[in-house]
């Protein structure tokens, strides 16, 4: 029994965390991971349950299919993934296995176990995600930059426009855009498909764009605010270049709700890349979540949502310390 | 003006447009200031004392702004670009609020670091460096600030900061831009101490700007005040500030609730409030001046320029001046 | 220190990056046939593939006891050698070939076939399409209930030779036995390895090609099996099979020559291929009819459509022809009948129902009759359930648009395949958007299904005259069963539990360098009859 | 009519948990009585928590010992311990101003409608025009031009914007106004106009005022009674004269000399007797030794005597005699 164990030491994580903070005070860090890292198996069990009923409560289930089963394969079928069981026994269970890292057998991909069929897509996810936050540094940051440094010009005018347009277009629009010269005109890209460095460029555009936009749009606003700060008019009346300036004082500024908006961006892009890895054929963890969903494959899906969840909280986790460590007045919490 | 002159302002004016709005801020401003002098710019906000002293600097934004006229620094011009050359290294600056003047995501002793390798220290020498000038400016220890964040000091402390910050370079000139108006009475008095003292020491010329006539006759060995822009009155700061000559140094002298003040009874405060849209080729103070006449409204009165006192009225004027 | 810190993460963060691009990058070289084969495999074991693109890949990994030839789709030899059927078509004999190898050099024999065969049929094997063998004896009861393993009409009297035992006459017999989920599986490799078995590391079969990699989502590559008994015959050594959903990133990558075979095309993109590809001398895009329909199921169960009248109603007031040619445009023929033309029924040619067509006035005359019949002035709002894509929807909308015209007024509800699954599963539903692909090439594989009691059903309809001809059927001559067929066909129309709109076409876009590539109505094209060719 | 008190605060205390370790007192065992009508000044350096007083008056900071009783709406009430929804109903009857005007007043907001909606959210009984009349009658009262009514805060200075948080805080007729740093922000000349103001509005309006400040010279315009705080005690408390004239506590005196004269002879003077520089309160016996020119071995330990110097005039300080 697994789960009670996970329970317990959850618990045991609390009341460390709160027994840390009585002895050693509010800021103290390990306290504050601890807790951390106790929301996030909790958030993270919390989902996985709510997820497990919802998905319960959906109609049709992991052997439907066009064609009918035969009562007794079905029966049988359903015996060997425990489904004949009462549903509350599924969750404990399924619970259970969790505590074991165990996330299963999928239904539908019989002849996987979730955690292979996560072996195979997450390194795919992480490197078009990767490659997509690295699209949305390098079109963000210079964007924002620019248009802050010339506000009210027309480079501010024409970045903003770009932001607004990359915020704005789907992804599929954005790809519908990008295809037809890159693939077809000038033939550089490859349409679909990983199967050369080349093929990694138009997915990752396609879903660091329209983050990038956005960051561009917060870095702007960040550094025409911290442009207007008394620490950057000294950080000039020192005599420091204005290359500096900007990169050692100003951007510094202008970061902190930049990387407030990186933790839910990554795990967008993490999560929101559905619709690129359909597009251009890429074995990811979307196409796996929504198909999970679609064919009602209990432990694929649920083995997704806690993946996500698990992602999300960590990126966010990861952002916040970024946080602190570029303003030392923000404290974890 | 003295030959030994280490800045001389003539005829300085300064607008901004925003959008069909222009604004005066400060109107053929002139005076000049010896080597080794404390000069007080005295006035209330929207006088544009601080604009001036960041137009010295050329700290304003470019967009938007016009200077005219001359500010020479040691004979070099400082405005229309040329303070770029100076800044920081012959000229430094100490903001108001020391909080929001230091950077919050750096250690205090990096940000001074900064400033002595702008002077030209190695990197690797800079750190006793700012050890030392942290000492000098009185802070008890020197190296925990050093390693401390902005937020985590007193006001006192960090207007310390910025006092050790704006000396690494050994300037020439220090502005003080209302260094002590954010700080507790006690505080302001040790700072004004401590200046007094680095002043003297480094033989620096300081332009201390402030609307606290108490603070500029502490530190001050002359004093000019500002009305709307425009001078009012110069000269040393015995004369401006135990016997004003002109109607708006005396109205804010009078203003002050003195030591004698029975408690629960009215200031001698000077009536209406400054309106800049009131400004008219008259002079600034004539709407608010008990003594105005119609040709104050008519005319700018302009003292002749006369090297020991300098009052921008015409009531005065008449009397012949000192 | 942070910025050393910011520093090394970064560092450590593309590094990362480039070790799993390079685990990506570092791997095998182009294939030498490359299909954009739709959605991915659920499953390579071939009693466990489904769909069109499991059938695919399992046909070129597995093979029968004879395989329909791509031209003709007649039944040639394949592991059987040679064949023979008694008089009454009840008793079939194979001898398999000789030296018949496993891709691991294992030999096989005859008792593997008839294992292979029983476990197609066990229910523990959880496949679908086991009804194809039920025209063998004793097949239905084992794979139903799990009992009589032993009885099963399926015999290895020596290494080489098989016994069939038919419960009745069975003209499409050899199609069956032709299909892919009859593919013989090696019993030694199952019986150890288990669901494990189909993996690369571990996979054995004797068909044209054997399993190299399986990355879901991305890719099933095969390569030539040197010990297929017509390896020599195999042209291309290495086929990737690329799992490509999205129709519009198939056609990309056909344009580029990122596939030489795409399986599907974005329905709006069919009139322009069409004018780029068909119409001129290139001939790369080839649509062509398959056995396939697209129709609605109605619950007979649910009032009002208990009337055979009102069902019948709904039908005649479909405008197919407004369907197919300003929705799916790729050439599918409007349905006149329930099961397609060009399906054969023996040695001879089915003739279809034929008996559908588009007359409102018939409609509304049906409606008026049906309705007071039911002692109702109006037909009541009823929902039509329908998946929620692009073509499934517009299909909806100009049904609904239609029956309103004649004051018929349903809602459309869209919902996702396992939901709608759901519904007709328990009859709770109705009016639902069904689809159904013949998996052989007789009028039965259509025609069975609404047999009473068939799990294919899903109407509730129920018809003895109906079950007593297609009884019948099964004990005639060729030419007689395909007239009691047909008549059965037209008494399922008249009664309408099923609507039918159209009948598929398949729309594969084919490299002009590819040679064996026929059209045919069962869509069949295995990888290993392909090869390299002179443009056609 | 003899002076009824309006306020009594006794035995005050306010601690605040913060960091490791227990919590830290702001304010220990603070008594003042402040009578109807009067003008108390509350004085001190930052960090010596009377804003802290403030906003507990106000019911917007908690107290952990003691008892805050108002007359303010007529009848006796206890302010301690009561919730922030028992407060709502007393809130008309304590008012207050803060250092920054632009706080008081939404921006999206007309200034005008800000007055008359505080005076309705306040006065529930208050009619709609009622209201306004009410408001536009405090908007002459403290000198506002007409015109200026249906401005937006931005549009106005900040003097003027200081003016109408005045007459915000007024709409509800309050008997208690509490003015937290209300002149600092402001130039010489508008201080001494809303220091007249206030002065004005009291005599008129039999308004009481509690200002915190850190200016001696505005505590001495504006009040009759001078309250002390060093390190959350109160040090002295007296008459403003007696207080700033002849102060009885070292730290009183500190602070005296530490204003500046604007006369240079003066001012000079001053800062060359510059006091103890800024050291952090002592934690044990008189917080104020490590400052104290006058500190003595009986400072360092024990509790600090209250000493009455004259009737009305008190002090805690163990050295009764340093200033002779």
């Amino acid at each position: 029994m697994s789960a009670p164990l996970l329970l317990i030491g959850l618990a045991g994580l609390f009341a460390w965390a709160h027994w840390r903070t009585r002895r050693a005070g509010k800021n103290d860090r390990w306290a504050a991971h601890a807790r951390r890292l106790a929301w996030v198996i909790t958030t993270t069990l919390a989902v996985y349950t709510a997820s497990f009923f919802l998905m319960r409560a959906t109609p049709g289930g992991p052997f439907d299919g066009d064609r009918a089963l035969a009562p007794e394969i079905e029966a049988r079928l359903r015996a060997r993934y425990q489904l004949d069981r009462p549903v509350w026994v599924q969750w404990w269970n399924s619970i259970d296995a969790l505590a074991r890292l165990d996330l299963g057998p999928s239904m539908v991909l019989r002849e996987f176990t979730v955690q292979e069929i996560l072996v195979q897509s997450l390194p795919t996810s992480l490197l078009v995600g990767t490659a997509a936050v690295a699209w949305m540094i390098l079109i963000g940051l210079p964007l924002g930059l620019l248009a802050a440094r010339r506000a009210g010009q027309w480079p501010d005018a024409a970045a903003s426009l770009v932001a607004a347009l990359g915020q704005s277009l789907p992804t599929f629009v954005l790809a519908g855009l990008l295809i037809p010269p890159l693939v077809f005109g000038l033939g550089w890209l490859p349409a679909a498909g990983l199967e050369s460095p080349a093929g990694l460029v138009l997915p990752s555009l396609c879903l660091g764009l329209p983050y990038g936009a956005q960051l561009a749009r917060l870095l702007r606003a960040g550094l025409i605010n911290t442009l207007d700060q008394d620490f950057v008019r000294t950080a000039r009346a020192k005599g420091l270049g204005e290359a500096r300036v900007i990169s050692r004082y100003a951007l510094r500024g202008a970061l902190v709700p930049a990387i407030a908006f990186l933790g839910p961006a990554i795990a967008g892009i993490l999560t929101g890349s559905l619709v690129v890895e359909n597009l251009f054929g890429i074995p990811g963890l979307g196409s796996h979540f929504v198909q999970g969903a679609l064919s009602r494959d209990y432990p694929l899906a649920l083995g997704l949502v806690t993946i996500y969840t698990l992602l999300i909280s960590i990126s966010t986790w990861i952002c916040d310390l970024l946080l602190v460590a570029l303003d030392p007045r923000i404290e974890l919490g | 003006m003295s030959g030994d002159a280490i800045l001389t302002l003539s005829d300085v004016s300064i607008s901004f447009a925003r959008g069909d709005r222009t604004t005066q801020a400060v109107d053929r401003l002139s005076f000049a200031m010896a080597r080794g002098e404390c000069l007080a710019l005295v006035g209330e906000s929207g006088s544009g004392k601080s604009v001036t002293a960041l137009a010295l600097l050329g700290l304003l934004p470019k967009q938007g702004t016009r200077i005219s006229g001359s500010a020479r620094f040691d004979g070099a011009e400082l405005l229309h670009g040329g303070a770029a050359r100076v800044r920081g290294r012959r000229i430094a600056i100490v903001f108001q609020d020391p909080l929001s003047a230091l950077s919050p995501y750096h250690r205090v002793g990096a940000q001074i670091a900064e400033s002595f390798t702008i002077g030209g220290v190695a990197t690797s020498d800079a750190d006793p460096k700012v050890i030392a000038a942290l000492a000098a400016v009185d802070l008890l220890s020197p190296a925990e600030v050093a390693r401390a964040f902005p937020h985590q000091l007193s006001g006192g402390q960090r207007q310390r900061v910025c006092l050790a910050m704006a000396m690494a370079c050994e300037p020439e000139l220090i502005i003080l831009d209302e260094p002590t108006t954010a700080l507790d009475v006690t505080v302001q008095l040790s700072i004004l101490d401590l200046i007094a003292r680095q002043m003297r020491a480094r033989r620096m010329s300081v332009l201390f700007i402030t609307h606290d006539l108490g603070a500029a006759a502490s530190l001050a060995d002359r004093v000019l005040v500002l009305y709307g822009g425009r001078r009012c009155e110069w000269g040393t700061s015995e004369e401006v500030l135990s016997a004003p000559r002109h109607p708006y140094t005396a109205a804010l002298l009078a203003a002050l609730p003195r030591s004698d003040h029975p408690s629960g009874t009215p200031l001698a405060a000077i009536p209406g409030r400054f309106d800049r849209s009131s400004l008219s080729g008259g002079c600034a103070f004539a709407p608010r001046c008990a003594v105005a006449e119609p040709r104050c409204r008519e005319s700018r009165p302009m003292a002749a320029p006369s090297a020991i006192r300098l009052v921008d009225c015409h009531l005065h004027n008449d009397g012949g001046g000192a | 220190m942070e910025k050393r810190a910011v520093i090394l993460t970064s560092l450590v963060l593309i590094l990362g990056a480039l070790l799993l691009g390079a685990t990506f990058w570092s791997t095998e070289a182009r294939a030498d046939l490359t299909i954009a084969n739709g959605p991915d495999p659920r499953s390579l074991d071939p009693a466990l593939a489904q769909s069109t693109a499991d059938l695919r890949v399992a046909a070129s990994l597995f093979v029968g006891l004879v395989s329909p030839d791509p031209r003709t789709l007649e039944p040639r030899p394949a592991l059987a050698k040679s064949w023979s059927a008694s008089a009454n078509g009840q008793s079939w004999t194979f001898q398999l070939r000789e030296n018949l190898k496993w891709s691991d050099g294992t030999p096989l024999v005859a008792a593997e076939v008839v294992w292979s065969y029983l476990r197609f049929l066990d229910p523990g094997t959880g496949t679908r399409l086991g009804d194809l063998l039920d025209c063998v004896r004793g097949a239905r009861h084992f794979r139903e209930t799990g009992q009589g393993r032993d009885r099963v009409g399926i015999v290895a009297p020596d290494d080489r030779t098989l016994h069939f035992q038919l419960d009745r006459r069975t003209p499409y017999f050899l199609d069956v036995l032709g299909q892919p989920p009859l593919g013989v599986v090696p019993r030694h490799v199952i019986e150890s390895r288990g669901l494990g078995w189909t993996r690369p590391e571990h996979f054995v079969s004797a068909g044209p090609y054997r399993l190299v990699t399986w990355r879901l989502r991305d890719r099933v590559r095969v390569q030539r099996n040197p010990l297929y008994f017509d390896a020599a015959g195999v042209a291309f050594d290495t086929v990737d099979f690329r799992a490509v959903e999205n129709a519009a990133t198939m056609l990309n990558l056909f344009i580029t020559g990122g596939v030489d075979f795409a399986t599907d095309v974005p329905p709006g993109a069919v009139p322009a291929l069409l004018a780029r590809y068909g119409a001129s001398g290139t001939r790369e895009f080839l649509p062509a009819p398959r056995l396939g329909t697209f129709f609605l199921r109605v619950n007979c169960r649910r009032p009002p459509f208990t009337n055979p009248k009102l069902r019948a109603a709904l039908s005649y007031s479909i405008d197919r022809e407004a369907i197919v040619s300003t929705v799916t445009r790729a050439g599918e023929p409007a349905c006149r009948s329930f099961v397609p033309d060009g399906v054969r029924a023996g040695e001879v040619e089915y003739q279809s129902a034929r008996t559908l067509s588009f007359d409102p006035g018939r409609a509304a005359e049906l409606l008026s009759l049906g309705l007071a019949e039911e002692g109702l002035t109006q037909l009541p709002s009823f929902e039509l359930l329908y998946s929620p894509e692009p073509g499934d929807q517009a299909i909806a909308e100009l049904l609904q648009s239609r029956w309103a015209s004649l004051g018929i007024n349903c809602r459309l509800v869209g919902q996702d395949g396992a939901s709608i699954r759901d519904a007709l599963k328990r009859l709770d539903y109705t009016v639902a958007r069904s689809s159904w692909l013949g998996d052989y090439n007789d009028p039965s594989t259509f025609l069975d299904q609404y047999r009473t009691g068939s799990p294919g059903n899903r109407t509730g309809w129920s018809s003895e005259v109906y079950d007593g001809l297609l009884a019948r059927a099964a004990s005639e001559a060729d030419s007689a069963r395909a007239a009691t067929l047909k008549e059965a066909e037209t008494h399922l129309l008249a009664q309408s539990p099923i609507l039918p709109i159209y009948h598929y076409v398949s729309r594969n876009l084919v490299s002009q360098r590819l040679a064996g590539y026929f059209s045919n109505v069962m869509d069949w094209h295995p990888p290993s009859s392909l090869s390299e060719g002179t443009p056609r | 009519m003899s002076p009824s008190p309006l306020l009594s605060i006794q035995g005050l205390s306010v601690t605040r948990s913060r960091g490791r370790g227990s919590p830290v007192p702001i304010l220990q065992d603070i008594h003042i009585e402040i009578l109807r009508g009067s003008s108390v000044a509350v004085v001190g350096e930052s960090g010596s928590g009377k804003s802290t007083l403030a906003k507990t008056v106000l019911g917007l900071i908690p107290a952990q010992a003691g008892s805050i009783v108002t007359w303010a709406s007529g009848t006796r009430e206890e302010l301690v311990g009561r919730s922030r929804a028992a407060f709502v109903p007393l809130r008309r009857h304590l008012q207050m101003v803060l250092q920054d005007p632009s706080a008081s007043f939404n921006p999206r907001r007309r200034l005008g409608e800000s007055i008359s909606e505080a005076a309705r959210a306040l006065v529930p009984t208050l009619s709609r025009a009622a209201a306004e009349e009410r408001a536009r009658g405090l908007w002459q009262e403290v000198g506002l031009e007409p015109s200026l009514f249906s401005r937006y805060p931005h549009e106005v200075s900040g003097g003027q914007k200081q003016r109408a948080a005045l007459a915000r805080a007024l709409a509800p007729e309050p008997s208690l106004l509490v003015l937290d740093e209300a002149t600092s922000a402001l130039d010489q000349s508008l201080k001494a106009q809303i220091v007249n103001l206030l002065l004005e509005l009291r005599r008129r309006r039999d308004l009481t005022l509690v200002s915190i400040t850190h200016d001696l010279g505005i505590a001495r315009a504006l009040a009759d009674r001078i309250v002390v705080l060093y390190d959350g005690r109160i040090v002295e408390d007296g008459p403003s004269a007696a207080v700033l004239d002849r102060p009885r506590h070292p730290y009183t005196a500190a602070l005296a000399a530490a204003l500046l004269p604007p006369v240079p002879a003066l001012a000079r003077a001053q800062l060359a007797r510059k006091s103890g520089d800024l050291k952090a309160p002592s934690p044990i016996g008189c917080a104020f030794q490590s400052r104290c020119a006058h500190a003595a071995e009986v400072c360092r330990t024990g509790e600090v005597p209250w000493l009455s110097q004259s009737p009305g005039h008190h002090t805690r300080c163990h050295r009764e005699d340093w200033f002779s």
